[in-house]
């Protein structure tokens, strides 16, 4: 019985509607908040902050995007990596045009430009369903990546044909280029990654996110009850291409610290795409847990080996960690096809009648 | 117990394992083989580590993090894309970083890039001297006047390196230049551009390709009856895999090489004393001796070369990234030294210095036989005098784009 | 400018005829070969309603089984015999461990699951072959080789005997496949689990047996297409790329349709080796990457469920 | 709104819709041929027929999901020849359907919030921030929308996704989601299928207070006779996509053409 | 369950049963506990009336029987159902079908993108016994509902809701049962065709001795035909008997046939629902 909101009386509609309406809840994400933003960047060591935790909340971040696209508006996208991409690019040819502008305006800003393109493939949403929009997602996604290498605009005629990331400042701090600490830049990561994933659930708990359900659940009934289909795909494609053009912008500029466009390609829509369905489609918290999932359990499983004093070849532990991962996905979705957003629930609601079994 | 650690970024998996795995297999075989037979060098051993890329920027940057904390001496990143990532950590966390004879071009600049080092040769030493072969064929440079010469490429950034170096020596000389790019999503599907070659009937063609790009590629010109004997590779093109698979169509077909195929040297013998027959291997057997396999064991005696000068320079037994830099900066690897090491004639002597982080060496051709690489022509150099400035715009470009990228600091050895 | 694109290509169809032919059979045998993948999904997708992003890697595991098998010794034959049995083995497994428990997910769960597969088949195809690329026993199994050129239109058009093999082995094997899924008991049973899987167990068609028999029968068009492109250039990993260039196949045929995968196959190779090789040039080259979506794109706004697919039910 | 009496004929007023003439075919099944019929303000509109008789595509023309062939819609005096499914929505026509089509991950209270979607007019910037007039505006509908919910006495299943109620309580849920829309035209698809004599009581009892309180006018189509003679202020009944009759309850309880194609033994 | 058990549940030992539920209980989504110890038993040869109001359990009882839970994420924790002498639980569906136990589901269900007549077909496809009896069996089907046959050829996703249901219920009958479990066949039919539909039920158990398990909203009509009745609320078994006695209790009359005081009441004058206070201040 520790965890219940018995006891708990909303007074007025505005506290109803709040994001955590329960006292341990609220408590478990102040928790969860201190510890990322305070313990981890005060005692994780370089490889856990540049390699793990930035790296997982850039792919929160775009798995947030895909999923307003995907878990919220039930529209199909493999097109995710092009529009990470398109923030990228943007993003480097802003701050290069604009050297003055601090680069995190410009991390931010190049989610419009990716938003813009989002909303071009996203016209034929109206006509088309289901995997066959994958179609027009994946024309984006080829064509996009075609073009980071053929424009050599985009990459201001660097013989590498890569972006190269300058450094920048904020305070005097370098934020961006090598010189900044990878503590610097995970802080800057948390903090846009805080601010969207708050901006993204006042989305989906207003007007604009039951649009979007309606649409995903049964367009054809949201229609009828004055639903503008097309607007409410297209705002979806723009919000989640916003979404996947910044964490686009973040991973070039604050995690890889350079880029070739092979790296905006199909295997990264894909990524996400799982990420997205592991941890639950038309789940914020979901997002969070599907990254994790995808990008740090191979991780941790490629260590496992060595941390063991099992004597096996990098390669060798390559393959098995293909074959746990493959087999846990089906395994995960076994137990709940929901994602673990709702292994999650459903926990939170085993704890709800704790002691009881239901 | 004191060692020096190596890691070494490779990849047995993934659509390019199959130039990663020959590569991977000589590059640890060397390394282990001076651990066997010397006791690692200089009476230090060697602690070497694999750490798997997949090609794969993502999980190269998780390896290099994962062995930054190790106190590696230098890195070997294995794939453009990763090196690309790596050049601006490497002055920051002091550790070298040798893409030997692939990554960025314009690193060959030690001026701009005191961390980053390119031997032998650039792509665009390659390049050229791809067009110095054919003009010789052709009769001499001024006749390559109204030929055209093509490129078939992978459409990625190391696909198209070879470009500006191309364009100016077409202007220069006169021929033109046909572009034929590969998406890496078509590498196996190549028809309707070998068709557009067909259309065009260059005279020569580069082949700048990667994984399995290449084989497709040579099936196809030999299924379009392209003269085998005009089909020249990149050194990154003269895989065994490569030409095998297109059987006797490939005979004639040669790739650059800086580094001979075969197990008739000393040091290749020692290995499978040392390592492949003690069963420390994954290499197979037969395999061994391969020109991929032989690129692996070149890259580590670099690899140690360098470690051994930083030795001599400081006089320290157990060095760390900065000395080995210092040891890369200073390679002089003489027909003496290579002899010594059990490789004469194996490869061509190498010399690096401050500024020049490459050296521009010179390669020959290795053409297929129909079942091995054999060494066809002379040891070519390359034109030193096209390629320096374009290397040193484009480092001076790189720096102006990264803004902030830092002045060397780190003093030139005398020797040098 | 519009000279270029709307007259030049057409000019130099007309002056050099062999090319134009010879583009138009590269088309052909693309497509074919296009088809041939985009089969392999479509069988999955009737039965199951199953997007199965394991086909790719089910083409190179076939594949590998194949020539790892000969390498090893086996007479080819018995290689191949072999290998569709390991295929079988992989479809009750499947079936037994993946598609049971998940019956009645919605599509998009289904096709999480496949790509679990598709990991899992990565690594142990890897684990077992190793990742070496490996070269097709294409005339140990008979495949014909060489080329036949004809002297034709004032130049020469060349066919690969391999080619015309896999043209014709392709199109038995479509023909076959679709009278056996269109008219049998079988086949209606699969379109009626495609439809809902709570309602086809209700009637008591097995989902257990249905399911094996198709994916039973995706390996082995796996099989065939993993020799197809295998001996094309060679197997390795990197030929699941290839597997990519089914989507726009099967969207624009309709992921329903065996005829549709056939016709889409042939749409798609054609249009996209004409394109590249006279529109191509305007841009670059290199276009083919992208060209086959676009075409797809055009046809599925005309047609929503593509050019065969089972119209999309609308009504409440 | 309501006449103090109650008595029907004070609470009916002008034609609020008519449909003139309408046909509608799929390929070679006609579905609806030359049907006119009018409703009227204020009053409840039965429409019956066997199953088949294209009940529901009547209602899918009227609402815009279904463009007619042939024939003329006048809804608030404008006439057309097909009704948009936007144009329907916003000028005040609301429906509940046949296969109950709920949104279905979403739980009873946003499904009713969605009806408000048309009400609601702030602007995304202050949605994404949720501040100021965004909150403002959601308490405002919640409020609304809790009137609703309280009087389908749905209180309880507030929070549940609708997928995992039962069917009676789905129907319920779509009700209330076609009175947040405020209707002037409700247009009710089977709403008492597959319930009991108890339910089908107490969704009599919401009709009809719909229709008093809020002077919604109501089209309904329902198979149980009971429900539609008692309920109804008049009947049309379709045959075949034909019109075969048409007028109060009892005229067509009596009707012989009604009582052979539909009702079988007079009820 | 041991045998000694069954023997005490079976309730009349004299008529064979062909199916025992005994004692379920059943959990969605292992939190969700929906029936809490349901027991019933269809003799053979028997129609048997499930009632009870909106969310009881009926569907769900019906899917334990019919072994379709698993694909709900519902699961039987405890007690047995056992249909013809086996344990349902160790049977797929499909067996199950085979041995002659089929279920209508609720909500129609048909295959949307397949005609009408490759709908029945599908049913028939646990038979092995030939196309000519296949064909027999569908005129029948036909026979019975006419106006299937008029719209045989298309596609089951657009016919109408009614056309549907009666599709559904054909192409159970195409698999040649020996128990039918219908849920709510009558939803959504034109009075005449719900009459047909329980005539259709009374011939098929008179003339070929199916078994029936009816969940049912309109009582009147099953308590009509069936000769058991059970009536479930909340996920228990509130009462039971013979159809007779059961439409004679005076609260089955007010609450499921609307019959008080003797005589039918107006749904006008059906009770005004209080308001309640509402939830929040
Ligand atoms: N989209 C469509 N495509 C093809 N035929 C259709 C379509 N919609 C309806 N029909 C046909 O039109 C006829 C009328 O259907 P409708 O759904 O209007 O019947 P209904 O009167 O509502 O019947 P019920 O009482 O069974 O629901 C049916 O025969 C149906 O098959
Ligand atoms: N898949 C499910 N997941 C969770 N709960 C469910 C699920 N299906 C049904 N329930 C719950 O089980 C209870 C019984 O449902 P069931 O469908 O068996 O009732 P019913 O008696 O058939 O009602 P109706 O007359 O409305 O069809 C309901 O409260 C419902 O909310
Ligand atoms: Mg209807
Ligand atoms: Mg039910």
């Amino acid at each position: 019985m520790l965890y219940r909101e018995a006891g708990q009386f909303k007074t007025d509609y505005t506290k109803d509607m709040a994001v955590f309406p329960i006292l341990q809840d609220r408590i478990g994400v102040g928790v969860i908040l201190f510890i990322a933003a305070v313990i981890i960047p005060l005692f994780g060591s370089d490889f856990l902050l540049q390699a793990v935790m930035t790296p997982f909340l850039v792919f929160a971040l775009a798995t947030i995007g895909l999923n307003l696209l995907t878990g919220y508006t039930g529209l199909l996208s493999l097109g995710t990596g092009a529009f990470m991409g398109v923030g990228a690019f943007a993003c480097y040819k802003l701050t290069t045009s604009f050297p003055g502008v601090n680069v995190i305006v410009w991390i931010v800003c190049s989610g419009f430009f990716s938003a813009a393109v989002g909303v071009l493939f996203g016209l034929p949403s109206l006509r088309i369903k289901g995997f066959y929009l994958a179609v027009a997602t994946l024309a984006a996604q080829f064509f996009l990546s075609w073009c980071f290498i053929r424009v050599p605009w985009l990459f201001n005629y660097n013989v590498s044909g890569a972006i190269e990331v300058p450094q920048r400042t904020l305070f005097g701090v370098p934020i961006t280029g090598p010189n900044s600490a990878p503590v610097t830049r995970y802080l800057i990561v948390l903090a846009i990654v805080i601010v969207m994933t708050w901006l993204a659930s006042n989305l989906i708990r207003g007007r604009i996110g039951r649009m979007w359900m309606a649409v995903r659940d049964m367009d054809i009934a949201a229609e009828l009850i004055g639903i503008r289909l097309l607007n409410t795909k297209l705002l979806a494609f723009a919000v989640s291409s916003f979404y996947c053009g910044v964490a686009g912008a973040m991973m070039v500029f604050l995690w890889y610290g350079g880029a070739e466009a092979e790296v905006f390609n199909i295997n990264q829509s894909f990524t996400i795409l799982f990420m997205v369905i592991i941890g639950g489609l038309g789940s914020l918290i979901g997002s969070f847990f599907g990254a994790a999932l995808i990008y740090i359990l191979p991780i941790i499983l490629r260590f496992v080996p060595a941390e063991l004093g099992v004597p096996l070849h990098a390669a060798t532990v390559e393959h098995l960690t293909f074959i746990i991962v493959g087999a846990l996905i089906v395994v995960f979705l076994i137990v709940e096809p929901h994602g673990l957003a709702r292994l999650w629930q459903i926990g939170k609601q085993k704890l709800r009648v704790w002691p009881f079994p239901y | 117990q004191d060692t020096i650690y190596v890691p070494l970024f490779t990849y047995r998996t993934g659509p390019f394992a199959g130039s990663g795995i020959p590569i991977a297999n000589g590059m640890s075989d060397y390394l282990t083989m001076l651990n066997e037979r010397d006791g690692g060098i200089g009476g230090v051993k060697l602690a070497i580590e694999e750490c798997e890329t997949g090609y794969d920027t993502k999980k190269g940057v998780e390896c290099y993090e994962a062995s930054k904390g190790k106190k590696p001496v230098i890195t070997n990143p294995y794939s453009t894309g990763i090196t690309l990532q790596l050049i601006p950590k490497a002055a920051v966390d002091k550790i070298p970083v040798l893409s030997m004879a692939y990554g960025l071009s314009a690193s060959a600049d030690g001026t701009n890039f005191p961390w980053v080092f390119n031997p032998p040769a650039t792509y665009w030493d390659g390049a050229s001297v791809f067009v110095k072969f054919a003009a010789q064929k052709e009769g001499g440079l001024d006749k390559l006047k109204g030929k055209k010469l093509g490129l078939v490429h992978l459409d990625a950034p190391y696909g198209k390196e070879p470009i500006p170096l191309l364009e100016a020596l077409a202007k220069e000389y006169g021929f033109e230049l046909k572009l034929y790019p590969v998406p890496a999503s078509e590498m196996q599907n190549q028809s309707s551009l070998w068709l557009n070659v067909r259309r065009d009937r260059p005279d020569w063609i580069y082949l700048q390709g990667w994984g399995a790009m290449n084989p497709t590629a040579v099936k196809e010109a030999a299924k379009i009856n392209f003269p085998m004997d005009r089909l020249i590779g990149v050194w990154w093109a003269g895989g065994d895999d490569d030409a095998r698979p297109a059987g006797d169509g490939a005979k004639g077909y040669s790739s650059l090489d800086f580094h001979a195929v075969g197990t008739d040297f000393p040091v290749i013998k020692d290995i499978q004393k040392f390592v492949v027959d003690k069963g420390k291997s994954q290499v197979q057997k037969e395999k061994v001796g391969e020109n991929l396999y032989n690129r692996g064991v070149y890259n580590s005696m670099l690899i140690a070369e360098a470690i051994r000068t930083a030795q001599k320079i400081t006089g320290k037994k157990v060095v760390t990234g900065e000395d080995v830099r210092r040891g890369l900066e200073q390679l002089d690897i003489t027909e003496a030294r290579l002899k010594e090491m059990g490789a004469a004639g194996f490869a061509s002597p190498v010399r690096t210095s401050c500024t020049d982080h490459n050296g521009h060496h010179k390669v020959f051709m290795a053409t297929w036989d129909g079942t091995k690489w054999v060494k066809s022509s002379d040891w070519m150099e390359p034109m030193k005098d096209k390629v320096r400035p374009l290397i040193e715009a484009a480092a001076k470009a790189y720096v102006e784009s990264n803004t902030g990228w830092p002045k060397r600091t780190e003093p030139c050895d005398k020797s040098s | 400018m519009l000279y270029k694109i709307f007259i030049d290509p057409f000019v130099q169809m007309g002056m050099a005829p062999d090319l134009l032919v010879q583009t138009l059979w590269d088309g052909l045998v693309a497509g074919v070969l296009y088809a041939l993948i985009a089969l392999g999904f479509v069988l999955i997708f009737k039965a199951s309603g199953v997007f199965n992003f394991a086909q790719g890697i089910m083409v190179v595991f076939a594949a590998l089984t194949l020539v790892g098998l000969h390498e090893k010794g086996v007479p080819a034959y018995v290689a191949l015999a072999m290998t569709v049995a390991v295929m079988f083995a992989l479809a009750v497994g499947v079936e037994r461990l993946m598609l049971r428990p998940l019956v009645n997910q919605p599509d998009i769960i289904l096709f999480m699951a496949t790509f679990g597969l598709t990991y899992f088949l990565i690594g142990l195809g890897e684990l077992v072959f190793g990742g070496n690329p490996k070269v097709m026993i294409a005339s140990e199994l008979g495949l014909p080789k060489g080329t036949i050129d004809i002297n034709m239109l004032g130049g020469f058009v060349s066919l690969q005997k391999i080619d015309i093999a896999a043209t014709v082995i392709a199109s038995a094997m479509v023909a076959s496949l679709a009278v056996f899924f269109q008219k049998t008991r079988v086949g209606r049973a699969l379109r009626a689990v495609a439809d809902s899987h709570k309602a086809a167990l209700s009637v008591g068609i097995s989902l257990e047996q249905i399911w094996v028999i198709v994916w039973f029968a995706a390996g082995v068009v796996a099989l065939a297409t993993g020799i197809m492109w295998g001996a094309r250039s060679e197997v390795s990993f990197a030929l699941q790329i290839i597997a990519l260039k089914a989507l726009p196949v099967l969207i624009l045929g309709g992921f329903t349709s065996i005829p549709g995968a056939i016709v889409g196959g042939l749409i798609i190779g054609i249009g996209e080796k004409l394109g590249e090789f006279y529109w191509g040039p305007l841009l670059g080259s290199g276009i083919e990457s992208w060209l086959a979506y676009f075409i797809a794109l055009l046809f599925l706004l005309y047609r929503p469920q593509g050019l065969f697919g089972e119209k999309i039910i609308e009504r409440i | 709104m309501r006449a103090p009496d109650g008595s029907p004929k004070a609470r009916i007023g002008d034609v609020l819709l008519a449909v003139e003439d309408v046909s509608l075919a799929f390929g070679g099944v006609k579905a609806i041929s030359g049907v006119s019929f009018d409703i009227r303000q204020g009053e409840i509109r039965a429409i019956i027929g066997p199953n088949g008789a294209g009940k529901t595509s009547m209602l899918n023309v009227i609402n815009g999901f279904y463009h007619p062939q042939q024939g003329r819609i006048t809804f608030k005096g404008r006439t057309r020849s097909r009704m948009r499914p936007y144009e329907a929505a916003s000028g005040g026509i609301a429906r509940t359907f046949q296969n109950v089509a709920l949104f279905r991950g979403m739980s009873a209270l946003d499904n009713i919030m969605a009806g408000r979607t048309l009400k609601m007019h702030v602007n995304f910037f202050w949605q994404v921030f949720r501040h100021g007039p965004a909150v403002r505006e959601e308490v405002e509908h919640r409020r609304f929308v809790e009137e609703i919910i309280d009087f389908l006495k749905i209180q309880d299943i507030r929070r549940t996704p609708v997928g995992r109620l039962p069917y009676g309580l789905q129907k319920r849920v779509e009700l209330g989601r076609a009175l947040a829309m405020e209707p002037e035209l409700l247009l009710l698809d089977e709403p008492m299928a597959g319930m009991n004599l108890e339910e089908k009581e107490d969704m009599s009892r919401f009709i009809l207070d719909v229709n008093e309180y809020y002077g919604t006018t109501i089209a309904l189509i329902e198979h149980d006779m009971g429900v539609v003679m008692d309920l109804s202020d008049r009947v049309v009944v379709l045959d075949h996509g034909i019109k075969i009759a048409d007028g109060t309850p009892d005229e067509v309880k009596r009707n012989q053409a009604v009582i052979d194609a539909y009702l079988g033994v007079a009820h | 369950m041991t045998a000694a058990a069954q023997d005490k549940l079976a309730p009349t030992p004299a008529t064979e049963t062909i199916l025992a539920v005994n004692n379920i209980e059943v959990i969605y989504d292992h939190v969700i506990l929906v029936l809490k110890g349901v027991s019933l038993a269809v003799p053979k040869g028997g129609i048997v009336a499930l009632l009870g109001a909106n969310g009881a359990g009926k569907t769900t009882t019906l899917k334990a029987i019919s072994n379709l839970l698993h694909a709900e994420r519902g699961d039987v924790t405890k007690g047995s159902i056992i249909f013809d002498g086996a344990e349902v639980q160790d049977q797929s569906p499909n067996d199950l079908v085979k041995r002659g136990c089929i279920q209508v589901m609720e909500g129609r269900h048909c295959f949307g993108h397949l005609s009408i007549e490759e709908n029945l077909l599908t049913g028939a496809f646990t038979r092995r016994d030939g196309k000519a009896a296949i064909r027999r069996d569908m005129e029948k089907v036909y026979a019975y509902f006419p106006r299937l046959r008029e719209r045989r050829n298309s596609l089951a996703g657009y016919t109408s809701g009614g056309e549907q249901q009666m599709c559904a219920v054909g192409r159970a009958l195409m698999s040649k049962p020996k128990m039918i479990l219908l849920d709510e066949p009558s939803m959504g039919l034109a009075p005449q065709i719900v009459e047909e539909i329980f005539e259709i039920v009374k011939d098929l158990n008179a003339k070929e001795g199916v078994s029936f398990l009816l969940a049912e909203q309109n009582t009147n009509m099953a308590l009509k035909y069936a000769t058991y009745g059970y009536i479930l609320e909340n996920g228990r078994v509130v009462m039971d008997g013979d159809a007779k006695s059961l439409a004679d209790n005076a609260d089955v009359k007010e609450f499921y046939l609307g019959i008080s005081e003797g005589r039918r009441k107006s749904f006008r004058e059906g009770k005004h629902y209080r308001r309640r206070k509402r939830w929040l201040a």
